[in-house]
């Protein structure tokens, strides 16, 4: 049997998101179970404890879950992450913060314990403006672009990557963080609307990005110059704004819509059973589509690790190994039913990041969907890997950690 | 006209036009304070519910739905029908009607003559049991709430501005709609506060329960009256922050915007809710956008807090709160 | 102080010192109110001070002004023959004043022991360590103040109820127990304040005694407010009698039984 | 007549205001101690600790610190949260810049300097009373949150702004950091709480104590009585804040280990200690941590109950947590008003008459 | 001291009994029994006092009759309280009101921030005669207390004690009530104001017929003005009878009337047997 606990969180503040990706994530290991009987021949034992986005309940469910042998985490919350970062490094159990969490924990000889592929927030950034030197023949100079960011950890993330960027291509970064829980922007976006930035990015949480693009919409500032992070581009951002969120973009590491070979498999095996997890209406939103992308990775490491190690009842650290030594490609998600479902990448131990590439997506208020732009595109690696030597060489030192990897 | 300066004016118009929003929430507060010395604090979650069972109402959604199907095994998704959204907002005001009478009659009825942090107590009791109540019951995902209020930029204002000044003024649509139903129902209130012997007998019961009880006032019935109300301000604070966000779980959290107009327009006043309001809203925006930048912004949260704590140094009872009486 | 020259004795035998408290010219408005014009008296050493008057007279404000609660927009408080600066009411009561209140002010989430307590605070002054640790000086000062609230406490006869909540007492009993808080504090100067509303005739009887035995054996002086004129007529040595924020009378109670201003504002009948 | 307090006779006046001064209490809190002390040391593991005992522990000594101001002086405060975050990060600070200094140390310092935050804060007290003081010391929680999420000094330059406790010993065993012993860390924070409970206690049964409740039960009386207002409350916000930045400093340091403020010391935290002080009974050392043990203990039973008892979804299963706390919350503020510590003293005082009704 | 038994309750009152309290328990904090069986009866268009020293239960009694126990905490747990004939026990305050019933409490309750006029107004809430007539009783009220309508423009909490009870028992009678409960109606008024409240009460009862029971600690005047009297001591009545039978009860006289053999003894001489000196020691 192979434990995962779920850190969900289906109540409190940001439930709406929650719900969806932990319905993702135990969709399809209920279909594993369901279609394969798990994986490799053990079942999966998904144990759902509910967090609401509180840090010391997080610990709480840590702590609860981990002595039934826990297999891997995954907190869908940055502040739990910080949180079980040293606590799994303790206890050599591995953690998976799918594209959030701690970006320099990409930095695998530091954070042995944590993965954070397919992509970090920094990745986020870069690609965010790699797009937009496309989209202005290749220069950014004189531009001015606007960040509105969650004024938590989270939020903070990508600033450091854009002041360099910033600095690097020559464009000004105007910096507007909104508080907790953020539904009052006016005095932000009247300044967006006075400064008229030619781009807006978004770090935004919950209802933070309803609030934003709605006030986008008011001011009718143009929604296709106005891209979130991953974390602000599910449909729950974009509806209740209406026909005036039409044309807002995100960035996103993973597919969107319901056009796979596996959702045949979900239905069969686990909707039309009555086996779906939670109200069973979440299928094919972006937000599920990453919760079922989480437990695809979790699910095809612990078969990597099956392979490396032999046996099928395997043990935290050998799921840490078959984390290690992932590697997604194109071929291997057919395989699975996900064809192009998300980017190819693959992991060292050094690198717990992935290859950092995420697409852009267009919302169609019309349609009610959201619509693929672009390909991956590939974050500027050379600087992010710069950034992230920087900050977790100064946590190893901090936190007198010892080298992995040499 | 200098350039900044009128982006000054409109961060003001703006700022007063929030602090309607604000206000409408505090009302709430006000209206119970007055008639009971309660702090109500589960108004927000209030406001959530009735924005909910607005939604609920008018999707069709069947209540406890997901319950319904966690324990029977069905498959229930919604009734399938719409209703119209007058429609639904009487029938949540008749929600809210039930939901005071039952908070009168399982809560406020057996804490008569209790010290107020204690009634304050119990209200944070109602308002957990409300937010898991209302959760289950209607579902916790995002719900798009459109009751045919205008939304987005005035354009009439901004044109007319624009010619004027050569600078278009942002004016929300909702805003306005907002200032229209919040002197309406600021007025409607003053009045039945003011003008009728129930209103004498809000602020009676507020000083002395036991005294109230023995000149027969009836506090069950003052309490269901003033809490269907409350329901009523907290129907339309939802509405109009439903309409802008979404209906969600924050939406509870406005509350934490009203604390601060309370304060300053003091805990009584339903003038003052609207007053202090206003000041919030001004406040908050102008120096966000006059000192914000200096000190790295997010500065409004804990604005509004600040400069209510300033006015309080000064008159402790807020700006039209009733004198706190000092005698021996 | 003055000089004991003016000193005497009473037919009981108590001395009567010099002037302990001069008000000149006091006034107190609130507002439009005015509730005290221009009132002057003083009170001795060691006597018995009555205010009488009817209802709405001043006669609390004037207990108010002198206790610093208020202070008057015109007018002096001399005290112990010096000018009293304006002072904070807690100044006032660490100069040697402690007073009742009319309408019961103790601390009702307490016990009675723990209110009479409070009346020895300003004697307590062990420091945040040791009562932290509740050694040395902080244990020692609890017993001691202990000690001393014990004997009033059986002096006023509630030793049954030392323990109990004050909030749950009957009124009569809260009077007691206020008069025990201002007497730990051991003043100079006890102010009262309706003492005897709401009490019997045989309480009362007993709250004379407690009052006449404070004033004689501590010597301490008494200022009260009161309506019962049997009470005032028999335990005080002078009274002052207002009316409309005026005095109109002061004297000894001889003296304002008879005055004919007293009998047609305030007692109605000539009072035997 | 299960409990007996006749035939309990004091001699002395020490004796009548010790801590307990029935002895058949004495013996039970003893008994407590023992148990706390020596017993649970043994058999504690990382889930009970980190789940059950760390909180309730830290979480204690901030409601003793809250229950001073509120329960004991009558101003509510609705600023614990950021109080409690002056105490993480002014440990943070202390920790990173004097790496050799006892930890111990540090915690208390830190309470120091939390103590003398409040202090600043409570100055407004002298005017604001009731609900307005209550709202009013919002503004502290706001403005001191914004404030360690705003300068970057506070959290080191850190990217994130997140701080987290390096690793600490103390007489050689971890206290901090992720590789400690869940029975050192466990009889660290026993020892802070019960200093902690014994102080509050001797500083609430003397005269300081004795001016905060006159403040509590009538401010002008109190005054007029001769007790100086700025200094009472002043004191009381600054002994409730050193409590609560000691607790402060242990949740961050000793059971998070990692913390970003905005989260961890939102205003949801404030109220979460207020409702513990008011749940456990105001003015009650007994009430702190009954209260304190009701709202970490029910949150974590029900869960267990009925998603590992029953199998509910755990959505409807979180649902249902919260309307049932909300509504025993409601329930025991009908049956007692005055908090469960109160409960339970109604309830000696019938065991006293029992078998007899009054 | 005379038991209850002895002085047979002379039955003639309890037939046309307005207000009957039959053998009623009272219990505070579900442990504390106060009331230990009080039974009494307010005939109609009677005064009635009652009286006893302080703790005696007067003021429970008052709340047991008025429904206010509630909200202390406090129940009868025996006996019943009869209106007319009908047990009222269960019914809410304001209903009791509204038949009739009102009560003074002790100890001036009056609403703090509003103003005296509006005071004495919310008296009149549970009336619906028109707003003439309740304009007639204020002004009525305000002969009654000339002091109130000097007064009547600012906030009862900034009124004198003794305004403030003439507040409180002015807003009682402005519900134009049947029977009223009076608890210490002359407590803290000066001595002209007493005669003329117990003047106002003896009009009352004389003119309309308004029933009183009044808890008094002044029993001199009390006993002048009521026609039955009941002593209750500890929660019990330990006494009853008519009002001249109680004055002239010796120990009526020693012990509320403060008289002696040889007539009104002074405040100052009553030092005989209490203990002095112990605490100075
Ligand atoms: N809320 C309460 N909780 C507990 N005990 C109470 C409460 N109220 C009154 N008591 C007790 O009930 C007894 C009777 O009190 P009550 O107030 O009825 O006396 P009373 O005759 O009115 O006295 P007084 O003349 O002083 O007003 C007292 O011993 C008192 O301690
Ligand atoms: N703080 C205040 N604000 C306004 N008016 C006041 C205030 N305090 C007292 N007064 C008014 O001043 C007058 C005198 O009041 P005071 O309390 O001194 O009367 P009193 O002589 O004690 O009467 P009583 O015998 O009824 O207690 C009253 O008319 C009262 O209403
Ligand atoms: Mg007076
Ligand atoms: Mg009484």
């Amino acid at each position: 049997e192979l434990t995962f606990p779920s850190l969900s969180y289906r109540t409190g503040p940001y439930a709406a998101n929650g719900i969806p990706f932990a319905d993702g994530y135990a969709d399809y290991f209920a279909m594993l179970n369901a279609r394969d009987g798990g994986i490799g021949g053990e079942r999966v034992n998904l144990i759902e404890c509910e967090t609401g986005y509180n840090t010391e309940k997080g610990v709480e469910c840590y702590e609860a879950t981990k002595g039934e042998g826990a297999l891997l985490y995954q907190p869908l919350s940055t502040g739990i992450t910080y949180q079980l970062i040293p606590r799994v490094s303790a206890d050599g159990i591995p953690m998976h913060t799918l594209g959030y969490g701690r970006t320099s924990a990409s930095n695998g000889k530091v954070f042995p314990w944590v993965f954070n592929y397919p992509a970090t927030y920094w990745d986020g950034a870069s690609v965010a403006i790699k797009y937009l030197l496309d989209e202005n023949g290749g220069s950014l100079e004189g531009k001015k672009i606007a960040l509105v960011y969650h004024n938590s950890a989270y939020g903070k993330e990508p600033i450091r990557t854009l002041s360099e960027l910033a600095t690097e291509h020559g464009f000004e970064l105007i910096e507007l963080p909104v508080d907790h829980p953020g539904q009052e922007q006016k005095s932000q976006w009247l300044q967006i609307r006075r400064e008229r930035p030619d781009n807006v990015l978004m770090w935004g949480w919950g209802v933070m990005n309803q609030v934003a693009v709605q006030e986008a919409a008011n001011i009718r500032y143009p929604m296709d110059q106005f891209i979130g992070i991953w974390w602000s581009g599910s449909e729950n951002d974009v509806k209740p704004a209406g026909d005036g969120a039409d044309g807002y973009k995100a960035l996103n590491f993973h597919a969107v819509g319901s056009d796979f070979e596996l959702y045949d498999d979900l239905e069969e095996h686990v909707w039309s059973q009555g086996n779906a997890a939670g109200a069973g209406d979440q299928g094919g939103t972006v937000l599920y589509n990453r919760g079922l992308y989480a437990a695809m990775i979790a699910a095809e490491a612990a078969r990597k690790a099956q392979e490396i190690h032999g046996v099928s009842a395997i043990t935290p650290a050998q799921m840490r190994d078959g984390l290690e030594q992932l590697e997604m490609t194109e071929e291997s998600m057919a395989e699975l039913g996900l064809a192009g479902f998300g980017p190819t990448f693959s992991a060292s131990c050094e690198n717990h990041g992935g290859s950092g590439k995420a697409a852009i997506n267009q919302w169609n208020a019309g349609e009610g969907r959201w619509e693929v732009l672009t390909d991956y595109i590939q974050s500027d690696q050379e600087l992010i890997a710069r950034l992230v030597e920087e900050d977790s060489m100064a946590y190893a030192q901090e936190n007198n950690i010892e080298l992995a990897c040499q | 006209m200098p350039d900044q300066l009128l982006f000054a004016i409109e961060v003001t118009l703006n700022g007063l036009m929030a602090g309607v929003l604000y206000a409408l929430v505090a009302l709430g507060f006000v209206l119970i304070f007055k008639a009971s010395g309660i702090f109500n604090y589960a108004q927000g979650v209030m406001a959530l519910f009735a924005a909910l069972t607005l939604v609920g109402i008018m999707e069709g959604q069947v209540p406890f739905e997901h319950l319904i199907n966690a324990t029977f095994g069905t498959e229930i998704h919604g009734f399938g029908w719409e209703v119209p959204a007058l429609l639904a907002i009487l029938l949540t005001m008749v929600t809210m009607v039930l939901f005071a009478w039952l908070v009168n009659w399982l809560v406020l009825r057996h804490l008569v003559g209790q010290e107020p942090i204690i009634l304050f107590m119990a209200t944070i009791g109602l308002a957990y049991f409300l937010e898991g109540f209302g959760d289950m019951m209607w579902g916790s995902d995002i719900k798009a709430l459109d009751v045919g209020l205008p939304q987005g930029i005035n354009s009439w204002i901004d044109e007319t501005t624009l010619d004027l000044f050569g600078y278009g003024f942002f004016i929300d649509n909702l805003d306005i709609a907002a200032t229209i139903i919040a002197a309406i129902l600021v007025a409607v209130l003053v009045a039945f506060s003011q003008y009728t012997k129930q209103g004498r007998a809000l602020r009676a019961v507020a000083d002395d329960h036991q005294a109230a009880l023995s000149v027969g006032i009836s506090l069950n019935f003052i309490w269901v009256l003033t809490w269907s109300i409350a329901g009523f301000v907290a129907l339309v604070a939802g509405i109009m922050w439903g309409t802008k966000s979404g209906v969600q779980f924050s939406l509870s959290l406005i509350a934490l915007k009203a604390l601060p107009v309370l304060m300053l327009g003091g805990f009584t006043s339903i003038p003052g809710a609207i007053v202090g309001g206003l000041i919030i809203g001004v406040g908050e925006k102008l120096f966000e956008f006059l000192v914000g930048p200096l000190v790295g912004g997010a500065t409004e949260n804990w604005f509004a807090y600040v400069l209510a704590l300033i006015f309080l140094v000064f008159r402790p009872q807020g700006l039209f709160g009733e004198r706190i009486i000092e005698r021996v | 102080m003055k000089d004991t020259a003016d000193s005497h004795v009473t037919e009981d035998g108590r001395t009567i010192g010099g002037t302990l408290l001069d008000l000149r010219g006091i006034t107190l408005r609130f507002g439009g109110v005015e509730a005290i014009k221009n009132i002057s008296f003083d009170i001795r050493q060691g006597e018995i001070r009555a205010i009488i008057g009817p209802n709405g007279a001043g006669k609390s404000s004037m207990l108010n002004v002198i206790s610093g609660f208020y202070n008057p927009q015109e007018g002096e408080v001399w005290f112990r023959g010096e000018k009293r600066p304006a002072m904070k009411p807690f100044q006032v009561a660490r100069s040697g004043v402690a007073r009742t209140f009319q309408n019961i002010a103790l601390f009702d989430g307490m016990s009675v022991l723990d209110n009479i307590m409070t009346g020895r605070l300003n004697d307590m002054h062990a420091g945040l360590v040791a009562q932290m640790i509740w050694k040395g000086k902080a244990e020692r000062e609890e017993v001691e103040n202990r000690a001393r609230v014990e004997r009033i406490i059986d002096f006023l006869e509630i030793q049954h109820i030392r323990k109990t909540p004050v909030g749950r007492l009957p009124y009569g009993l809260k009077k007691r127990v206020e008069l025990a808080r201002a007497l730990a504090a051991e003043p100079d100067l006890l102010l009262l304040d309706e003492p005897m509303a709401g009490m019997n005739v045989e309480e009362k009887e007993d709250m004379s005694r407690y009052i006449l035995d404070v004033n004689d054996e501590m010597g301490t002086t008494i200022a009260l407010i009161e309506h019962d004129m049997g009470v005032v007529m028999d335990i005080s040595d002078r009274v002052v009698v207002m009316d409309y924020g005026r005095k109109i009378g002061d004297g000894t109670p001889d003296e304002v039984r008879n005055n004919p201003q007293v009998i047609d504002a305030y007692l109605g009948v000539a009072h035997d | 007549m299960l409990y007996r307090e006749a035939g309990d006779f004091k001699t002395t006046y020490t004796g009548d205001s010790q801590t307990f001064p029935i002895r058949l209490d004495r013996w039970g809190y003893y008994l407590i101690l023992a148990v706390a002390a020596l017993l649970v040391p043994l058999i504690i593991n990382d889930y009970w600790l980190n789940a059950v005992m760390l909180p309730l522990l830290i979480y204690a000594i901030a409601a003793l610190g809250l229950n001073i101001l509120t329960g004991y002086c009558g101003q509510v405060s609705l600023g614990t949260g950021g109080f409690m975050a002056v105490g993480a990060y002014a440990c943070y600070k202390l920790m990173t810049a004097f790496p050799d200094i006892n930890i111990a140390i540090h915690i208390v310092i830190s309470g120091f300097i939390t103590a003398a935050v409040g202090m600043l804060f409570g100055l407004p007290s002298l005017r604001i009373k009731g609900f307005y003081l209550a709202v009013a010391t919002l503004a502290a929680q706001f403005f001191l949150v914004w404030l360690f999420n705003r300068v970057p000094w506070f959290y080191n330059y850190s990217a994130s702004g997140q701080i987290s406790a390096p690793e600490r010993t103390l007489m050689g065993f971890r206290i901090t950091g992720p590789e400690t012993q869940a029975w050192a860390v466990y009889l660290f924070c026993l020892v802070f709480v019960v200093a902690s409970a014994w102080i509050c206690r001797n500083l609430t049964r003397g005269s300081m104590g004795r001016k905060w409740m006159a403040i509590r039960d009538m401010d002008i009386a109190a005054e007029i009585i001769g007790v100086n207002p700025l200094r009472a409350k002043l004191s009381a916000f600054g002994i409730s804040s050193f409590f609560v930045g000691i607790s402060g400093a242990l949740f961050f340091a000793v059971y998070l280990g990692a913390v970003e403020v905005g989260e961890v010391f939102g205003i949801n935290k404030s109220f979460l200690v207020l409702f513990m002080v008011i749940i456990g009974g105001l003015g009650s050392i007994l009430g702190s941590f009954l209260g304190a043990a009701f709202m970490v203990l029910m949150p974590v039973l029900l869960k267990n109950v009925l998603v590992g008892g029953l199998g509910w979804p755990t959505d409807l299963a979180a649902h249902l947590e919260f309307m049932i706390v909300g509504g025993l919350i409601v329930f025991f503020l009908i049956v007692e008003p005055h908090g469960l510590a109160q409960l339970w003293r109604i309830t000696k005082e019938k065991l006293r008459l029992w078998p007899f009704p009054h | 001291m005379t038991d209850a038994a002895t002085t047979p309750a002379d039955s003639a009152g309890t037939e046309d009994a307005l207000l009957d309290v039959r053998n009623i328990e009272v219990i505070y904090n579900s442990v504390i029994l106060v009331l230990k069986g009080v039974s009494l009866s307010v005939p109609k268009g009677g005064i009635t006092a009652l009286l006893g020293g302080n703790g005696a239960g007067k003021t429970t009694t008052l709340k047991a009759i008025s429904n206010l126990l509630k909200s202390e905490r406090g129940e009868v747990t025996k006996g019943q309280i009869l209106y007319r004939g009908e047990r009222v026990q269960d019914l809410l305050p304001s209903d009791l009101v509204r038949r009739g019933v009102i009560q003074v409490m002790e100890g001036r309750h009056c609403f703090e921030h509003l103003t005296i006029e509006e005071n004495l107004m919310t008296g009149a809430y549970t009336r619906g005669d028109g707003r003439a007539r309740v304009e007639e009783d204020l002004e009525l009220v305000y002969t009654y207390f000339p002091r109130l309508k000097e007064r009547r423009k600012s906030q009862a909490g900034y009124t004198s004690g003794g305004e403030q009870q003439m507040c409180a028992i002015g807003r009682a009678l402005m519900s134009r009530p049947e029977t009223i409960l009076l608890d210490e109606p002359s407590m803290g008024l000066a001595p002209q104001l007493v005669e003329e409240i117990f003047g106002i009460v003896k009009d009352l009862n004389e003119r309309e017929g308004v029933s009183f029971l009044l808890a008094e600690q002044n029993t001199n005047v009390a006993l002048r003005f009521a026609r039955r009297g009941y002593i209750l001591e500890s929660g019990r009545v330990v006494m009853d009878g008519k009002a001249s039978d109680l004055r002239e009860n010796p120990d009526v006289k020693e012990f509320y009337l403060g008289m002696s053999d040889e007539g009104r003894k002074s405040f100052r001489d009553t030092r005989s047997y209490r203990r002095r000196k112990r605490w100075l020691a």
